[in-house]
């Protein structure tokens, strides 16, 4: 039973990620014709389109992540804190956007706030980034949230608040020194994904016409042949350290808090 | 006037109605617990104290100065948990000094004030630990001291011995009552354990589906219950039928052998049955055991419980238990023997309700 | 604070949800000039080639769930039991997706399973199909995997594992009569999930050039007006009335299970 | 030949050897108890028998027939859990049925031998209900039954009780007591609640860092404690330092007072300190208590513990606890105060090791 599991996981690993990786790697560096050259990351990383828009998806996912911590560390603190009974409904709400295809939210927005509407933010380049913000915010929205909400729950909030409360603290301190510090690790799982996400986006960006970097990503790949290879291996290991980040941070932090 | 003051105090979430009309004065520096069976509405009146839920109905007053619009963080009041919350991010010094910073006082004073508070349990050589790395007993020695350091006018435990050890759960308890005597803190203590209850308190509260069934020292709720409830709930109690034979004398029979109560019978007539209740450990069977009453029945069971013997011994419909300290020289009954049991006619309790 | 949220979250929930799809299902029943019709919804239900896509999409999310339950639900159960040290690496892979862009999964692919590969996938159409259901599964494999984990979580698998064994139960019956009917829900919302990701998806049907609903969408959209509106309203009243169904179905469950 | 019998039983996770040379041999209807504290390994035994560990050395036989290469859904062995675990999918029939089910035993037979087990266990009435349905108690009932059902050779009980509330625990164990006395099934009951162990067993196993300290008659095990850990493991134990004065005539001094033992002091000479250990309950200051020997000291605390009152002596630089049965004509002693605590030098132990 045991072996039977071992090798089923291995298969699948192989087939599903560890193969199609090797294989992109080897034809990434094969640009020029019979030998191995990092050529294809050179005229990548040469590219000032490439520069250029992969600044501007870095920017709009910082923007992205602070109002997003912003939004839900509050909201997820005082869902369960005081309003434990609108929990499935908070959850049900943040797990719109996994379902909604991204088309619609844009589309939505779009027909909302175009140059004749009372809020015309697609009118000026601020406003249409503002709301392509609002847009990756929501698409990353059920990622920080239940990175979030399994970080409170591993800490007794209830209990937390009131020994807090009890000696003199008001909300501002109790969010600040106490739980913000004690979901972290959380937050910064979160935000890496939402990082991830937004990077990677195309529909949203194409839509409103920003110069984000899935867009460019998407061109490239209709394009030419070795760069977007060269691309995606390096959109993997960006990836990859990021979550090696995580996974350290966590340990360091379980390290140095959990309950033995 | 009072200390702490609850007057017509009362709570409902939604249509349950938790406490009903609950009132209690304590004086100042007094130990008071409230004991009970879960759902009893005990820490419900606690978290009223502490201003954690608004109560529906009646007064709180602390020190002559009522409470009603005090949120939490206004009443000065320390409070330790069951389960201790330790700030998990902070070492056991920023714990202490916690409420303190918040109070914005000096460093200086912080600082001494925490050396203190880790001085009073003992703890000093942990300053720099971490809730992670300290056994349950510590943190909760810990929480004590934070709840302690601001220097509230009343301290509130809630259940704080229940997730501990049994034997880390009576030397905490000993060490909170001198800590309580020696800062001469007012203290309401909620437990469901009435071990702990009788043990540490200067009065006890026993409370019953959000009421106070009777409020004494530890003694008196142990031995005059006022109501069957606290006689169940307090202590093992035998519960035994008995029929009326002579109101007038006091006389009253069980199975067929006649005893005389101490305590009137009150409105009674021959031939009703009354409830009696007897501790365990009120009668004896040794040959030499004083008493000027005595009920003989078979034994049924005899349990050996460590220090205790429980023997079973039934007489008429009731069964009837008792305990001897165990000796390794001591001979139990057998079951089917018949033994007398002794024991002084005033320990009988008659059961009104 | 209380009054604070409460408003926070209505005007979030109406900036962010309520707004555009009120202002997109009122565009897309305006398609016969001046009044409301249905017009653009007949359009895109009487479409030949919407109906194909979309039963093409079913039936491929059909074939993804049943594969992703078959591989997840044993595996979860047996990393959960025998393999607790392995979860955060499980953990670590089923999130792989979330971040890696489908273009590099598709594209590696494409290079790996191409027709002069050891394994010629792409060659024939069943092969591809195949291919393409790897790749939903891939993408769904996060939200299944968490989905069942956190329904195993819910149950204390290691002790009623070992119940049934001291009853003289094996593997199967094990699997079969405790595990699945106590994770029911959970495989439920999973499946859901997974459908509607397979629905929506558009880059890998793309690649590999199956007549998928994310495409016929994408194309929709890009050529016509009031129809992809139409086209984002239906799918939106699907996928609430589905969460409406895995809500009712998990609360039914709740009554009849959870412990008090 | 013992029905069922390990033999230098070993078990290793990683370099932690949790369980060490463990031998016993139980006869068939016998109710055994493992007593210790959490990580003595008492649970790791249990599961070894029950298969779901693998023994690092030592062999497991049940009647006669070794268990190295069954596994745990081929040995026939009943399994109660800490955490009850009944099937939340299954309703209560159906739980019972599930053993017999995978035997594959017909449909008219199962119904027969679910309702005997439902008798059994006094829940006919709720066959129909889902474990989410019952209190803690029933659900534990119905695991027994469930375990039952398909007559196992034998019954493992791991901590069944803990997860219950006291008053339940006690009910229940006699319940379980009562079972395995009319089935006549071999048991081995695995938990660290020393009372629980006393009143249950036919034999005890203490426990203590991966090996047997002693197994013996619960009688034996808390009047003739074997070893320091036994003596303070079960019971409530005072140790007290004693001086040697005179090997040959077992005399010894606590504080500045002689005491004659019953026991050889063994090989010591004049000067030596031993540990001697009393139970608070083996003596009393009662002025007609009987006892050959006696011990004053000054009262430097009483605390009321409900049926008991525990008071607290100094005698040299030794504390010796007492226990007297409360009673309300009682007036304990004060503090400050000095008595004299008379007892029979036999209850006297000497502690070695």
């Amino acid at each position: 039973m045991k072996k039977f599991w071992a090798w089923g996981a291995l298969i699948f690993g192989l087939l599903y990620f560890i193969l199609p990786l090797i294989g992109m790697t080897n034809f990434s560096l094969k640009m020029r014709r019979g030998v191995y050259s990092l050529d294809a990351y050179a005229v990548v990383l040469g590219d000032p389109r490439f520069q250029e828009t992969f600044t501007y998806s870095i920017l709009m996912a910082l923007a992205t992540i602070v109002f997003g911590v912003v939004l839900v560390v509050p909201t997820a603190y005082w869902v369960r804190l005081k309003l434990p009974g609108l929990r499935p409904y908070i959850e049900f709400v943040t797990l719109l956007p996994l379902v909604i295809p991204a088309i619609v939210i844009v589309f939505g927005y779009i027909r909302l706030y175009n140059t004749s509407s009372w809020l015309p933010l697609t009118g000026s380049i601020t406003g249409t980034n503002i709301l392509l913000m609002f847009g990756y915010a929501t698409l990353a929205l059920p990622y920080m949230y239940r990175s979030v909400d399994t970080g409170l729950r591993a800490i007794d909030i209830a209990t937390l608040t009131e020994a807090a409360q009890s000696l003199g603290a008001g909300w501002t301190t109790i969010l600040a020194k106490i739980i913000l510090p004690n979901v972290l690790v959380a937050v910064l799982s979160g935000a890496f994904l939402t990082f991830a996400i937004v990077i990677g986006e195309f529909t949203m960006a194409a839509l409103l016409n920003r110069p984000a970097f899935g867009p460019y990503m998407q061109l490239l790949g209709a394009n030419r042949a070795y760069e977007p290879a060269a691309l995606a291996v390096m959109s993997f290991v960006l990836t990859w350290g990021c979550l090696g980040l995580i996974q350290l941070v966590s340990r360091f932090q379980k390290g140095a808090q959990s309950p033995a | 006037m009072s200390f702490l003051t609850l007057t017509s105090l009362q709570k409902s979430f939604g249509p349950v109605q938790v406490v009903k009309d609950f009132n209690m004065s304590i004086e100042k520096g007094e130990f008071i617990s409230f004991l009970g069976p879960s759902g009893c509405g005990k820490t419900t009146v606690l978290r009223m104290i502490a201003g954690f839920e608004t109560p529906s109905g009646g007064t709180i007053t602390i020190n002559g100065k009522s409470q009603a619009n005090l949120r939490p963080n206004q009443r000065n009041i320390g409070m330790v948990f069951q389960a201790y919350a330790l700030f998990p991010n902070m070492n056991v010094a920023e714990n202490v000094a916690f409420g303190l910073k918040v109070a914005g006082r000096p460093k200086a004073e912080i600082d001494q004030r925490v050396k203190e508070m880790l001085g009073l349990i003992k703890l000093d050589h942990l300053a720099d630990r971490y809730p992670y790395q300290m056994s349950g007993g510590q943190q909760q020695r810990v929480a004590l001291a934070r709840a302690l350091a601001p220097k509230p006018q009343v301290l509130l435990l809630d259940e704080p011995l229940s997730a501990l050890d049994a034997k880390i759960r009576v030397s905490l308890r000993e060490e909170i009552r001198m800590i309580q005597q020696q800062l001469g803190i007012t203290t309401v203590f909620v437990t469901h354990d009435q071990e702990e209850a009788l043990s540490i308190s200067d009065r006890i509260v026993v409370m019953n589906a959000g009421r106070a069934d009777q409020i004494g020292a530890p003694a008196d709720i142990y031995n005059r219950p006022a109501t069957r409830f606290v006689a169940n709930f307090v202590g093992t109690l035998n519960l035994i039928e008995a029929k009326v034979v002579d109101p007038a004398s006091n006389r009253v029979s069980i199975g067929d052998q006649g005893v005389t109560l101490r305590e009137p019978l009150g409105d009674v007539k021959a031939g009703d049955t009354i409830s009696l209740a007897l501790r365990p450990e009120a009668g004896s069977i040794a040959p030499d055991a004083k008493g000027d009453t005595a009920l003989s029945g078979e034994v049924v069971s005899t349990n050996f419980l460590g220090s205790v013997i429980r023997t079973r011994m039934k007489v008429g419909e009731s069964i009837i238990s008792f305990d001897m300290f165990n000796s390794p020289g001591l001979v139990p009954p057998v079951v089917g023997e018949t033994v007398t049991l002794r024991f002084v006619a005033s320990d009988l309790l008659i059961i009104r309700d």
